[in-house]
């Protein structure tokens, strides 16, 4: 029972992870970036291809950030020229031509047939130990995140992002450029993404293109939109609905027969899409309500 | 906000009520054998999963009418991997550490299957699958000689197409495949095979999924003057293929794998376009009695014929030969069991075809369960050894000439 | 020290909203700037602000040439502009809406933050010092801590004018500072300027209400159609006959 | 000839992913977001025509189920959700309709299943013009991609209602401001891109299969032809879509098939960079 919390726990904090950086970039900042899974893929594949030559995980973790953001600096000078609904597609586009570079340049990353065997961490301890371990290593780069990302909130640096979202010209007249602002948030954001691919990759132990679907990123839209976007609370509370709901339902059909398996899966993407429209129309501010009212 | 924060502890408390219900309900029950059956019912694997899933449960329900397997009903509990890695880890976690399940059948795609077996090794318990890359076979994955493989490798399936292609005297075979592990790895399969003849494979494409056409991808191949396209392909997209194809008006012979050519791609195009396509299944079996059980299960359960779902079949078999393996080591132990599953599906032995037939025959000796999926026959690796079905469409009818061997 | 405008020309499409503009004022100075709607008064403040670019024509603000700068860069090089429709932050109060504007923060770069935090706690006490400063100059204090999306509409065009203070500039540049605000405010507003400027701050007012402007300026231009009609003391240029003309639709 | 056939490949794939851009265009110009639910749209629309062509056992009937029942699922979107979110944010709406997106794909799943299912329509040989083949499908689709645009311009230039869409595409203050009432706009154009989606549905269904996942699956294209062919510009759509397609097809001998997908994004791209509103739209005023 606890070992399937544990893993519960190790998901939902990895999608915590995601979602932190984009209530950086978009709740703080108001960058639509609608490609965080490139950048998931990006640290997944990093840590995992050095992992597997035999590079320390310690530095392949550091690398998976450094790679994801570094990924996202060109981004951020591309989202100076156009407007956020269309950064938002080019975004969607970006993770999309990543996923497609993964499946084609097979030399390197194996291509559709994925890396199997990605070392895990803490693989000395054995089962549940380590298992728990991970837990705990997750748990403490969730807790430094939060730290960072809550740190840059309060700081002159989150002033003047918020000041960007609220109205990026007259940041401008005042002599500030957004645009050093807004590459060191996707970049940021980007690397807080590479490490939870790394974390991703090194638990599941395989990857392959097609778990780097937009549908992630879709997730940690929801994650934040129901949590409160803009704040860090939020973020937590939103991924932790998330998962209650996704890993929930399986638990909803075993107490609730006749319902078939898919139909359940349905149900699922209907629930999912009803609630965020009813968030987005009953509840804008998510739980923990946003930044119009810290 | 208050207001909030109350409602929102009240909506945990809630779900964890829902989270914890049901380990109290399904508390182990004494008498019985659990198995997970992990399907892709949503995802890329939906056309198969969940007649995959129906047919676990109802081979267990045959296991449990014959009087279950060392005196222990099967009991199945059943989860969908949505055909994703992610899900999947967690939907086997939660048959593991929650439900205590003791063997997780049905995984499907590489990539699932790949992600779920570390936890089953952890577990020490079983897992079967459906999936055909190769890593599965060794270790790390098969480290500890658990994971039983029920269809055959994409390398052997493309040895399988190469004897075809020498045996029907083609000379400049080309390839199509689908961009994921098991189609690139079926036609991949092919070419080493087919180079390893000494012949020379004139074109090959692989195409991504979801496109409107596929004529550009067809252009390139036909440009080659292929007198036959292997693919490695699935039904919807062959589907799409066919009927482009059709038009191009350029005559070429395919061959396929049997889950591309299939009842339903007849029904989807019409008998006139896939007239004479060579459809190559594993499923060499289906004169077998084992297999007029499992067509008469998937029937009842379905409404469709066993025919259109080959891995429905694999997991008919799965449970088949694990409750065999269970009711010959008379207990429980994992590691007794294990022992045991190749002991009851491979030669020698007398050959048996249902599970209440195997149980009575197992008291008297030796026994080869032949499975409705093929002869059931597994290697040192876990894989099973199929002989592969050679199909002939013809007037919409998928007519048997012979089996290959491999 | 002087801004010079110097023939600059703008056109959208068709349309030539500036028509080789010529101007040059005094940095210290209060400068009005008059002229009907689709005069090219806005259009004028955003080529010289660095916010469009101008199709032909300089701009040197000191003997400096702004015309490769960007619009931040501008700002930086002593010249700040105010918007017509206020842009404040509205999900920051004015307090933060002020501290946001004062220039060169440490904190301002993640590598100051997290490595010199203990500069930045300094530098955030001189800053809140100047930005209570201001609030009290700008007698703002009532509102200070709200949020700024919620002040009214004469509130707001001061806390623009707050804003541009914080960043120290020599020149301001008012797009209709006294548009849409009451009138017991317009007179706090015109205290203000007139006050700045006794400290040396110069103004360039863009306004649509002759007489305010008239009262607050010595110096002013009158715009039409993109070309600058007349410039002197206002009545000299209010006597014109081709502003009569122009902009007072010919009543004489 | 070998191009020339890869050109008109293009050119039939540019018509589907055009036809979707259409309804995006529409909505995008003049209810200003990104409508993520179109893709869903068409789903709707090829199961609304599948099942009645199944009835009927006639194309044109699927095609007027299409057209009509997606036109009212649209419709219903709007007033029961776009609606109500017509003062907020961007992200807001293309939010809500990511999850309307999702929500109409379930109930399409549960309705129909998740089996694929096809038109049975009898297949023809193609036309030969040289060697570039051309098959009687790919004239229909053409026919109707322009029956389609010449449709949504003579609604938009020849009838009241259309001069008013665009008035509140120019600009929606001004269009209040002169009498235009919103809501009547707002729901013709509903209808209007909820047809048009539909009948993209519909020709895509006929020319692939349908599951209720394949219209999510042509979206991207569609967003990216809608972007590069310049927001409110439904013939900038269509021809985007036709560049995009035949950009695609022509490049495969040398990027190859996987890559070629890439390729759009990349165009888009370069394209925004250059011409942030695109191949035909208008000058957008200060944001």
């Amino acid at each position: 029972m606890e070992a399937y919390f544990i893993a519960i726990g190790i998901i939902a904090l990895i999608y915590v992870i995601l979602s932190l950086g984009l209530t950086l970039q978009y709740g703080l900042t108001g960058l639509i970036n609608f490609g965080h899974v490139g950048f998931f893929a990006i640290g997944a594949y990093t840590s995992a291809l050095l992992a597997l030559k035999g590079v320390p995980l310690v530095l392949s973790f550091a690398a998976a950030a450094a790679l994801a953001g570094l990924a996202a600096w060109p981004l951020g000078l591309v989202s100076l020229r156009l407007r956020d609904d269309y950064f938002a597609i080019v975004t969607l586009g970006f993770s999309e031509v990543v996923r497609i570079v993964i499946t084609s340049e097979g030399w390197l990353t194996n291509g559709v047939q994925g890396l199997p065997g990605i070392p895990r961490l803490y693989e000395g301890l054995g089962g549940s130990a380590a298992q728990l371990a991970v837990l705990v290593t997750v748990l403490a780069v969730t807790l430094v995140g939060t730290w960072i990302i809550r740190r840059i909130a309060g700081s002159p640096f989150g002033r003047l992002i918020e000041a960007i979202r609220d109205n990026e010209e007259a940041v401008q007249a005042l002599g500030k450029d957004p645009a050093r602002f807004k590459i060191q948030v996707l970049v940021v954001g980007a690397a807080l993404a590479g490490i939870a691919g790394a974390f991703y990759a090194h638990y599941i132990t395989y990857i392959v293109p097609d778990q780097f679907i937009p549908l992630v990123t879709f997730y940690v839209w929801m994650a934040i939109i129901m949590g409160g976007v803009g704040r860090v609370s939020g973020a937590i509370v939103g991924t932790a609905i998330l998962m209650l709901f996704l890993e929930g339902s399986r638990f909803l059909r075993d107490i609730v027969p006749g319902v078939s398996e898919v139909d359940m899966a349905s149900v699922r993407i209907g629930a999912v899409g009803l609630l965020l429209v009813l968030f987005i129309m009953y509840r804008p501010q998510g739980l923990m309500g946003d930044y119009t009212k810290r | 906000m208050t207001h909030t924060r109350r409602q929102f502890v009240g909506t945990i408390g809630a779900a964890t009520a829902l989270i914890g219900a049901p380990s109290i309900l399904r508390a182990q029950a004494q008498g019985t054998f659990r198995i997970g059956a992990l399907c892709p019912v949503t995802g890329s694997g939906s056309p198969f999963g969940s007649g995959m899933q129906k047919m676990i449960i109802a081979a267990a329900e045959a296991v449990n009418a014959a009087g279950g397997a060392a005196g222990r009903k099967i009991e199945t509990i059943s989860e969908d991997t949505q055909t994703s890695p992610q899900a999947a880890v967690l939907a086997a976690k939660k048959l593991i550490d929650v439900n205590k399940v003791q063997a997780v059948l049905g995984t499907w795609s590489s990539g699932v299957s790949l992600a779920v077996v570390p936890l089953t090794n952890d577990a020490n318990i079983i897992l079967m699958n459906t999936s055909g890359a190769p890593a599965l076979s060794v270790p790390p994955a098969n480290a500890k000689g658990l994971s039983y493989r029920f269809q055959a490798t994409n390398d052997r399936f493309g040895r399988a197409f190469a004897e075809i292609c020498e045996r029907e005297g083609f000379r400049r075979p080309a390839t199509m495949a689908f961009n994921n592990a098991s189609g690139v790895g079926n036609t991949e399969g092919f070419r080493k095979a087919w180079e390893a003849k000494g012949h020379k494979v004139v074109e090959s494409v692989v195409y991504e999924p979801n496109q409107p056409t596929y004529r550009s991808e067809l252009q390139k191949v036909l440009a080659a003057n292929p007198d036959v396209i292997v693919t490695g392909s699935y039904l919807a997209d062959t589907t799409i293929i066919m009927r482009e194809w059709y038009q191009s008006g350029q005559p070429v012979k395919w061959v396929m794998p049997g889950w591309a050519a299939s009842p339903e791609l007849v029904k989807a195009v019409g008998p006139d376009v896939v007239e004479g396509i060579i459809s190559v299944d594993s499923v060499s079996n289906e004169n077998a009695l084992s297999y007029k059980a499992y067509d008469e299960a998937y029937r009842k359960a379905t409404g469709q014929p066993g025919q259109s779902n080959v891995y429905a079949a694999m997991t008919w078999d799965m449970v088949h030969a694990l409750a065999l393996a269970i009711e010959a080591a008379n207990g429980t132990d994992m590691a007794a069991i294990n022992a045991k599953i190749r002991e009851v599906s491979n030669p020698a032995g007398q050959q048996v075809y249902t599970y209440a037939e195997a149980k009575e025959a197992l008291k008297k000796g030796k026994i080869n369960f032949e499975g409705a999926s093929s002869v059931l026959d597994f290697d040192q690796y876990g894989d099973v050894t199929p002989d592969f079905g050679v199909f002939f469409i013809e007037g919409g009818q998928l007519n048997r000439r012979y089996v290959v061997k491999i | 020290m002087s801004l010079e405008i110097h023939d600059i020309s703008k056109a959208f499409g068709g349309f030539r909203a500036l028509d080789g503009v010529r101007l040059t004022i005094e940095t210290g100075s209060l400068f009005g700037i008059i002229g009907p709607n689709g005069a090219g008064k806005s259009t004028l403040f955003s080529v010289v602000s660095g916010f469009a670019r101008a199709d032909e024509g300089q701009i040197r603000l000191d003997g400096q040439s702004l015309d490769s700068l960007s619009p931040p860069a501008r700002a930086r090089a002593g010249m700040v502009r105010t918007f017509q429709v206020p842009r404040e932050f509205r999900h920051l109060t004015v307090r933060e809406n002020l501290m946001a504007a004062a220039p060169k923060q440490t904190g301002e770069s993640l590598l100051g933050l997290f490595f010199r935090p203990g500069r930045v706690r300094e530098e955030e006490g001189a800053i809140a010092e100047r930005v209570n400063e201001t609030i009290r100059f700008l007698k703002l204090s009532a509102v200070a801590d709200q949020p700024s999306g919620k002040l009214s509409g004469g509130q707001k065009k001061l806390l623009e004018l707050g804003r541009a203070l914080m960043v120290e500039p020599r020149l301001i540049l008012l797009d209709e500072p006294f548009a849409g605000v009451n009138p017991v405010l317009i007179g706090e507003i015109m205290e203000r300027i007139t006050e700045l400027n006794t400290r040396g701050i110069g103004f360039v007012i863009i306004e649509h209400d002759l007489e305010a402007l008239t009262r607050l300026v010595p110096q002013l231009a009158v715009m039409d159609r993109g070309k600058v009609l007349a410039q002197g003391a206002p009545q000299a240029v209010l006597d014109d006959a081709l502003v009569r003309e122009a902009y007072l639709g010919g009543v004489s | 000839m070998f191009y020339a056939q890869l050109l008109v490949n293009g050119l039939v794939q540019g018509l589907v992913i055009g036809l979707a851009a259409l309804s995006i265009t529409l909505v995008f110009g003049i209810a200003r977001f990104p409508n993520a639910a179109t893709g869903d749209f068409m789903t709707f629309g090829a199961y609304s025509a599948l099942s009645a062509h199944k009835v009927t056992g006639s194309i044109a009937m699927g095609g007027l189920a299409a057209i009509i029942a997606t036109g009212v699922i649209s419709l219903l979107a709007y007033l029961a959700v776009f609606r109500r979110l017509a003062e907020r944010s961007v992200v807001a709406l293309l939010v809500a309709s990511i999850g309307i997106a999702f929500f109409i794909r379930a109930v399409l799943g549960v309705a129909f299943g998740h089996s694929q299912q096809v038109f049975q329509v009898p297949l023809s040989r193609p036309y030969v013009f040289g060697s570039v083949r051309i098959t009687p499908l790919d004239l229909q689709l053409a026919l109707v991609a322009l029956a389609a645009l010449a449709l949504v311009f003579a609604i938009l230039y020849l009838t009241p209602i259309g001069r008013q869409m665009r008035a509140v595409a120019d600009n929606r203050d001004l269009a209040r401001v002169s009498g235009i009432r919103p809501d009547r706009v707002m729901i013709a154009l509903w209808l209007l891109a909820g047809s048009v989606a539909g009948i993209a549905g519909m020709m895509l269904g006929i020319k692939t299969i349908v599951t209720p996942e394949f219209g999510w699956e042509m979206l991207l294209p569609a967003f990216t032809a809608g972007i590069l062919g310049g927001i409110g510009s439904p013939v900038g759509a269509v021809v985007a879509g036709l560049i995009l397609g035949v950009v695609q097809e022509v490049s495969t001998p040398f990027v190859g098939f996987t890559y070629k997908i890439a390729l759009a994004f990349i165009i888009m791209l370069a394209v925004l960079l250059v011409r942030p509103r695109g191949l035909f739209g208008r000058l957008e005023g200060a944001r």
